[in-house]
């Protein structure tokens, strides 16, 4: 194993990034962690991250933004807010992975083995288009994007759900598409304008 | 008793037999269920890592739609359940984002006031119907049945005030008014992998075999879930768990298919055979 | 008889009430109609405001004026009585802080034309015709005073010596002012000719008071049989004797009815109403928002009811649109 | 009155100071800019600004200047008046000057300190300063009472902080009474075994002081009492205590036991609260061998006799003292004492509060202070370490910050939980011989030989791990972990999350105001803080005073703390108290209210309206007088007299009007 | 106006409870809007109704009333009373044409510096968006139709003025 230098320098972190985190939503009690790992102890899948929940905190509020946005961690959040109900803090801990998720999606800095970028790309383009989500088209769509081999893995799932008609082919719409996409164009239009304020 | 009922996509696909359950059971009990009408998607966990002003968008279209009318909200899929609580609060704890919210609502004609109130139907069945009114009518009391219950994460987690965060009971009371014997274990509200069961396998099997052995360990012959994607996950992928791990060969039930059985509903119209374990032994068995 | 001194009457926006009140003082009258010389009496004799006009400034002793002031020509008049007078005594509650005419002052001059001509039930003005200032007509030109704005208690218009407070003033008060006025022992200027002490002072009901009133609700005087010797307070209802100023002999009380107010505040105090709130509210039993709330409701129009005679002195003087 | 009251061409002479404070007010506020605006305001005869106004330069230049300038009024804008205000009414006499002809502006705390727009700060500065001076000119001279101070106290609570307190009042010969709530003093320290650092056994330094208690002439023990009301005020309290029924006459009993043995019941079967429930106890019994005073008490729950009245009532029979009675009632008693003590302790967190840790479900799950009473060689076991089923255990661990540290149960941190669960992973090692794991969030070790303390613990090999531990469970993952209590927990200073098996979980509570805190505070008219703990007048300049004068707070009523501190706040809220009694009277705030007896109709609406009764109707005159030592000077009379015919001195309505004029002229 | 319009409040606060808790947050260093200006008062109970209309008429925007929580008066039940009175005054002030919270009464402990900086802020900008009440300049404005006269009538015959008290 090639020796690594692990010495930190002030200018590897962006304090910007830092302020910009605790003013997001969810963001606002970043600065009162207190480090005590009950994020980390209570997640079902720190096991599998590279930093754990705490340590992302930590980075995330000194300002580390290349290792917490090129993180696993984030991408490995399922969302089971376990680690929000347990925080003495109240950190919105679930709130932040979102955001630093949303965050690196923009900045297109999310690890490459993950396709879980994708999914939620095609979820929102699915969304855009029907309004409704077809679960079937949805989990084919991504891993036909990402991954033909797990596809195939997928197939004998696939079968047994045809099997016990779960399985829908046809995409679900709902009826008022024109009003949906007027909502969301109304929000672009609106951050559109803010940026450029 | 009146409810609008947001049935969302899983309800739609692979949750099928959870709608069928839940609208046999209500109906049963005499609740009167209307779906809302021209729902949308709520954007689940995967749209928040996309665009939250957005994600609240489009959970706000569905709230501003059910504010219509005085009836409260049932969502049965924990996601849409957590994600339409989690809009409102969003939207009442940050004045900027609502104004944005309603004002982009606003461009679909529609008016977003705040006042829906979104309930899951674990939280309709303990504390409208009650207890005592589906004891009345179970006839078929699943004496000898030994279920786990399973609720996942999102149901309680962190909006629902109707049960406990750490320990919570309203579908243990049911399965006991159902006449089946609750198995008491720790992991009632563990994670079970979410979307990484398909996203990153790797780690979403292990939490769903780990939920899965627990329950076989205590002797339960089956899981009750209140959440498609929990039984998705559970049921789906046995499969795929028992190649790279054990088999378990454990049914995964929806609560309402445990209370519609105990109530004498046919296991055809709870769409039991939906499960990819089939509980047929399990239920035969008792 | 060139030396006997001038008097005169005016009335403003007022019933009449206060002028009942002089020809109240009976044969007493004849007493003061032989010391004085009454230069001015529009209720009963006939002058002309040419000839208050024609009389040298200051040349009257003493004027007293009833009634708020409501229109241009009521301040006209005033003004010039003023000019010509030495002593201007401000005639009872309308004149001393608006009486009822100043309860206009809860609407706007145009709320009231608009409702008078146009909105009034019973009204036959289809083409909604409204008085007007000046017209002419056959070749004359006929005017009519303005409203103003606002209702105004005399002595927001011009300086007032002394104040003779009630609605009306008792005639035990005006002879004794009329008195002081001609044996020249008169107070500073300023005083309300009337004992500066609460009404409750002189009630005959004074000792049925209980100490705790812990009232639960306030009822309107209708709503019961009234017990013609328990203090009022004490049987629910609005009497405003604590806030008032004596001098009445506490008439209403004595005529089983609450005191209205009509005497206006103590020296002390600077608004009525607000004080009296003060003193009855504390007094109140309940301590919840909402049990407080149901008494509170007990008394359906407050403003009329603390500042029934005197909403021109209120400190906010009038309701802001 | 009204030859205070300004003409306008004859106004008095005021002098006005605006202080610095150093930069306090000055960085933010223009003090020569206010002092330049108020020597523009009509009557002000000198203004000046100077560094500190409360130092004795500044004092001096105040009560010169009165004499060379005749100034008849002051004004100070410095700090807030509860601060301050008499320093400068000292100042004022000094110069000869009626102290209460003064007016204070308070621009350091409510401006300088709270705003950062300097120009409207000084705007606000100047505003408040011209209200003041518009204020001053209808202040009139009053003088302060006096009243001569009981030199009674009384001490509520018998734990270490009342034990300590009621003797340190009693050798300087002051006459105390001590109010205990449960039937023996002792509070929290006598369950202990022992104290840490020193690990000196708390028995043997409790003891003799709960004895010296009984046994001090000057002192009166009242247990199994409680305080029911207390009215008066400083130096002058009356005080009803409520004295519970024993079932047994105090003064009879010896303490021999030996009903206990004699009693119906041969066993020991109901819950013993002093144990904390590990042990068991009959109807009749004593708190522990020590308890003081050394009388047993029946349980009316429990008791045949006091239940159905058909008991054989062999206790009674046994005890040659007749000291059985159980028709005996509650006795109300009535003291009167000057000053009172609250030590009326803290109340241990709820583990059940926090479902995560099992307590309650897995009965390998304890509380520190079922522990204390499970090492503790007097306690249920003896002192052996045994788990209710009987095993003993191979591996304790003990879990810190539970209910500490925690917005959802309380946000504080306890300040003694790291040195109590030092001391009991020692005592379980010593007692057990078991591996110990201690899971703490940071370890807080700032007391005098107290890191020296955590280094013998290092050095015993007991394990420290640092994460708060998220859940305790009997899920097991490895053959291991079955059987086992499972604790998850990330060891965040190697990185990763770890499965640790115990048998025993020990969880280090914190501590919260005792359940009825906000109805005692309420009792003794003090305030409580949000978190529920009583509050200090100053929370560094006078930590054992309250707000209301002559009652003072000592131990963990007020806040967690440990022994050591809460004995020398015990002394420090003694001397409090001395100093008071030995001073002999106190000087009352003249802020008094009167009634103008030639104003007055009698309509009796003040009467129901004062809470101190100091308000009588005169049925002669038929006038409302008041009492002026009964009135504490609220001015709830003087706002609610219908015809404004009751003042209150220093607040008289001219003075608020003119006050409120000032605020607003520009 | 060009200039943001900057609220005028008057605060009446009772010294136990609302005033020690303004110390409070000055001795914390919590920064609010500088808009309020303190009375002090032993008791909220001393706050007379005609003190709020008197700040209303000298031109406060906005009134606010601090006393301790109900069931915590250090004079036993002094914010009962105000409570009570204040409840009325407020329904008076309404139908006199004051409301939106230009009158406020808050429960505010000694121990709740942080309530101090909140209620200042809110009601500050709350009063900052229903804009000036300026009563003072509303009674000059309503007094001009008697102004006109009484210029004239002193113009045709200002000579021998003498003084009288109102």
């Amino acid at each position: 194993m090639p020796l690594e230098q692990k010495i930190k320098y002030e200018n590897d972190c962006d304090k910007e990034f830092a302020k910009w985190v605790s003013s997001q939503t969810g963001g606002e009690n970043l600065r009162h962690c207190i480090q005590c790992g009950v994020c980390s102890a209570t997640c079902p899948l720190s096991l599998y991250m590279d930093y754990t929940p705490r340590r992302l905190i930590n980075l995330a509020r000194e300002g580390f933004k290349k290792e917490v946005l090129s993180s696993f961690t984030i991408w490995l959040c399922a969302s089971c807010y376990a680690c929000r109900v347990e925080c003495p803090k109240e950190i919105q801990v679930t709130d932040i992975m979102y955001l630093l998720k949303r965050k690196a999606i923009e900045e297109g800095v999310f690890p490459r083995r993950f396709p879980i970028p994708v999914l939620a790309r095609e979820f929102s383009r699915m969304i855009f288009m029907f309004g409704r989500v077809n679960e079937t088209l949805l989990v084919t769509d991504l891993f036909l994007r990402t991954n033909w081999f797990k596809f195939l893995s997928m197939t004998g799932l696939g079968l047994n759900l045809i099997r016990t008609g779960r399985l829908s082919v046809l995409p679900d719409s709902i009826k008022r598409r024109g009003e949906l996409r007027k909502v969301l164009e109304a929000i672009e239009s609106d951050e559109k304008k803010e940026a450029a304020k | 008793m009146k409810y609008q009922y947001f049935p969302g996509c899983s309800l739609k696909g692979t949750g099928r037999a959870y709608e069928e359950s839940f609208l046999a059971v209500f109906k049963a009990l005499g609740v009167e269920i209307s779906e809302l009408e021209d729902w949308n998607c709520c954007g689940a966990t995967a749209y928040m890592s996309v665009d939250e002003t957005k994600s609240y968008a489009l959970a706000g279209r569905n709230l501003a739609i059910a504010e219509r009318a005085a009836e409260d909200v049932i969502a049965p899929c924990s996601a849409c359940y957590l994600v339409l609580n989690k809009t409102m609060q969003g939207l009442k704890d940050h004045p900027e984002l609502k104004r944005k919210v309603t004002s982009a609502l606003k461009a679909g004609e529609l008016d977003y006031k705040g006042t829906a109130k979104v309930r899951h139907p674990l939280d309709v069945l303990v504390n409208d119907v009650g207890l005592e009114e589906i004891k009345k009518r179970v006839k078929n009391p699943l004496t000898g049945l030994k279920l786990a219950p399973y609720y996942g994460c999102q149901v309680v987690r962190p909006f629902a005030t109707f049960d406990d965060q750490h320990n919570p009971v309203t579908m243990d009371k049911l399965i006991a008014t159902a006449g089946a014997e609750c198995v008491t274990w720790p992991l009632k509200t563990r994670c079970c992998g979410g979307s990484l069961t398909g996203t990153v396998p790797e780690a979403g099997l292990r939490l769903a075999y780990i939920i899965l052995k627990e329950a076989k360990k205590r002797g339960a012959q089956a899981i009750v879930t209140p959440c498609p994607l929990c039984q998705f996950n559970l049921d789906g992928y046995q499969d795929q768990i028992a190649r790279k791990y054990e088999r378990i060969d454990m049914p995964v039930l929806y609560f309402t298919q445990v209370i519609g059985l105990a109530m004498g509903l046919s296991a055809k119209e709870l769409g039991i055979k939906r499960g990819i374990i089939s509980a047929e032994a399990a239920l035969a068995g008792r | 008889m060139p030396d006997k001194p001038k008097v005169a009457f005016y009335w403003c926006a007022s019933c009449g009430g206060c002028e009942e009140a002089v020809v109240d003082l009976a044969e007493d009258i004849l007493k003061v109609v032989e010391a004085v010389d009454i230069v001015l009496w529009p209720v009963a004799m006939d002058f002309k405001r040419s000839d208050i006009e024609a009389r040298p400034d200051k040349s009257i002793v003493a004027c007293f004026i009833n009634g708020a002031v409501r229109t241009t020509e009521q301040e006209e008049w005033v003004r010039l009585l003023r000019r010509k007078s030495q002593v201007v005594i401000s005639f009872g509650a309308c004149a001393n802080s608006g009486g009822i005419p100043a309860l206009a002052n809860q609407s706007t001059k145009e709320g009231i034309l608009k409702y008078v001509y146009e909105d009034c039930p019973g009204l036959d003005n289809p083409n909604k015709t409204r008085p007007q200032l000046k017209c002419e007509d056959e070749g004359r030109t006929l005017t009519l005073p303005e409203l103003h704005g606002m209702v105004r208690s005399l002595d927001q218009v011009i300086d007032v010596e002394y104040y003779l407070p009630g609605c009306p003033p008792t005639p035990k008060l005006i002879m004794a002012a009329v008195l002081a006025l001609l044996t020249g022992k008169l107070p500073p200027v300023g005083t309300v000719l009337s004992p500066d002490i609460a009404l409750c002072e002189e009630c005959k009901r004074k000792d049925s008071k209980p100490a705790d009133l812990a009232l639960t609700e306030f009822k309107r005087p209708h709503q019961v049989q009234i017990d013609p010797e328990k203090c009022l307070l004490a049987q629910g209802l609005v009497c405003m004797g604590p806030a008032t100023r004596g001098g009445c002999e506490a008439l209403c009380p004595g005529g089983n009815m609450p005191c209205t107010g009509c005497f206006g505040p103590t020296s002390r105090v600077k608004d009525q109403g607000a004080k009296f709130v003060s003193s009855v509210f504390s007094n109140i039993a309940p301590k919840e928002v909402k049990e407080i709330d149901a008494v509170l409701d007990g008394i359906p129009d407050p403003i009329g009811t603390f500042y029934r005679y005197g909403l021109s002195k209120c400190l906010l003087r009038r309701k802001l649109n | 009155m009204t030859e205070n009251k300004p003409k306008q061409e004859n106004l008095p002479r005021v002098g006005f100071y605006i202080c610095h404070c150093g930069t306090n007010i000055a960085g933010v506020i223009d003090p020569a800019e206010v002092q330049k605006y108020a020597a523009g305001l009509p009557g002000v005869a000198v203004s000046r600004d100077y560094k500190y106004m409360c130092s004795d330069p500044g004092q001096e230049m105040i009560a010169e200047d009165i004499r060379k300038h005749k100034l008849e009024r002051l004004v100070v804008a410095a700090c807030s008046p509860l601060l301050h205000e008499e320093t400068f009414r000292k100042a004022a006499a000094k110069g000869g000057l009626n102290p209460f002809y003064f007016q204070m502006v308070n621009i350091r705390e409510h401006a300088s300190w709270v705003h950062t727009d300097k120009k409207a700060a000084t705007e606000k500065a100047k505003d408040l300063v011209r209200a003041a001076i518009t204020r001053v000119r209808y202040h009139q001279a009053l003088d302060k009472k006096r009243v001569p101070v009981d030199p009674n106290v009384l001490v509520v609570g018998g734990g270490i902080a009342g034990i300590h307190a009621a003797l340190t009042l009693a050798n300087a010969g002051k006459k105390v009474t001590l109010v205990e709530r449960e039937a023996t003093i002792g509070g929290h320290m006598a369950l202990f075994d022992k104290t840490f650092p020193t690990l000196d056994c708390a028995a043997c330094i409790l003891t003799p002081k709960m004895s010296a208690v009984k046994a001090h002439p000057n002192i009166t023990l009242w247990t199994y009492s409680e305080v029911e009301k207390v009215e008066g005020y400083v130096g002058n309290y009356k005080v009803m205590v409520k004295r519970k029924p024993r079932y047994v006459i105090e003064d009879l009993c010896v303490g021999c036991m030996e009903c206990i043995d004699a009693c119906v019941f041969k066993e020991p079967k109901f819950h013993d609260k002093f144990n904390q429930g590990l042990g068991k106890r009959k109807p009749v019994y004593i708190d522990f061998p020590q308890a003081t005073p050394k009388v047993v008490l029946v349980d009316p729950e429990t008791c045949i006799q006091l239940k159905t009245g058909k008991c054989k009532k062999t206790c009674a029979d046994v005890c040659d003292r007749k000291a059985f009675d159980f028709e005996q009632k509650a006795e109300m008693k009535e003291i009167q004492v000057g000053a009172i003590v609250l030590a009326t302790g803290f109340k241990a967190h709820d583990a059940k509060r926090d479902p995560q840790y099992g307590y309650g479900k897995y009965p390998g799950v304890y509380t520190a202070l079922e522990i204390e009473r499970l090492v503790n060689a007097s306690g249920p076991t003896s002192g052996e370490v045994v788990l209710r089923d009987g095993r003993h255990p191979k591996e304790v661990g003990i879990v810190h910050c539970v209910g500490s540290r925690d917005a959802k149960t309380n946000k504080w941190c306890s300040r003694v939980c790291c040195m109590y669960s030092l001391k009991l992973a020692h005592l379980i090692k010593e007692h057990s011989g078991a591996e110990v794991y201690n899971f703490y969030i940071d370890m807080r070790a700032p007391g005098k030989a107290y890191e020296e303390f955590y280094d013998k613990l290092l050095s015993e090999g007991v394990h420290f791990i640092r994460g708060r531990v998220a859940e305790v469970n009997d899920w097991a993952m490895t053959p291991e972990e079955e059987g086992r209590l499972i604790v998850r927990v990330e060891d965040t200073l190697a990185g990763f999350v770890r499965r640790i098996p115990v048998d025993m979980l020990v969880l280090s509570t914190g501590l919260e105001p005792q359940a009825d805190a906000q109805e005692v505070r309420r009792r003794f008219n003090i305030g409580c803080g949000t978190e529920g703990f009583f509050q200090e007048r100053h929370p560094k300049l006078a930590p054992v005073n309250t707000f209301t004068d002559g009652i003072y707070i000592a131990g963990a009523c007020q806040a967690p703390r440990d022994i050591p501190d809460t004995v020398a706040q015990a002394g420090a809220a003694a001397a409090e108290a001395l100093a008071l009694i030995d001073a002999g009277f106190v000087e009352l705030e003249p802020n008094t209210s009167h009634v103008i007896e030639e104003e007055c109709c009698g309509c009796k609406s003040c009467l129901p309206l004062c809470p101190y009764s100091a308000i009588t109707f005169e049925e002669v005159k038929k006038k409302a007088v008041i009492n002026e030592v009964l009135c504490k000077g609220c001015g709830v009379c003087a706002a609610a007299c219908p015809s404004g015919s009751i003042r209150q001195n220093l607040f008289e309505d001219d003075e608020i009007f003119s006050e409120i004029q000032g605020v607003l002229a520009k | 106006m060009t200039e943001k319009f900057e609220p005028k409040i008057v605060a009446f606060f009772c010294n136990w409870c609302t005033y020690t808790a303004a110390d409070l947050a000055g001795v914390s260093r919590l920064k609010y809007a500088p808009n309020v200006r303190v009375i002090r008062v032993m008791c909220s109970g001393r706050v007379d109704p005609q003190f709020v209309l008197e700040a209303f008429a000298r031109g406060a925007d906005g009134v606010l009333l601090g006393g301790c929580h109900p069931g915590d008066c250090h004079y036993a039940e002094g914010n009962y009373k105000t409570l009570r009175r204040m409840r009325m005054l407020e329904r008076m002030l309404k139908d006199m044409g004051i409301y939106d919270g230009r009158f406020r009464l808050e429960w505010i402990s000694g121990a709740e510096g942080d309530k101090v900086r909140t209620v200042i802020n809110d009601m500050t900008e709350k009063v900052r968006k229903l804009g000036p009440l300026d009563l003072p300049g509303k009674f000059k404005e309503w007094d001009k139709e008697i102004e006109e006269l009484e210029a004239q009538v002193s113009k045709s015959a200002a000579k021998e003025e003498t003084v009288h008290a109102r």
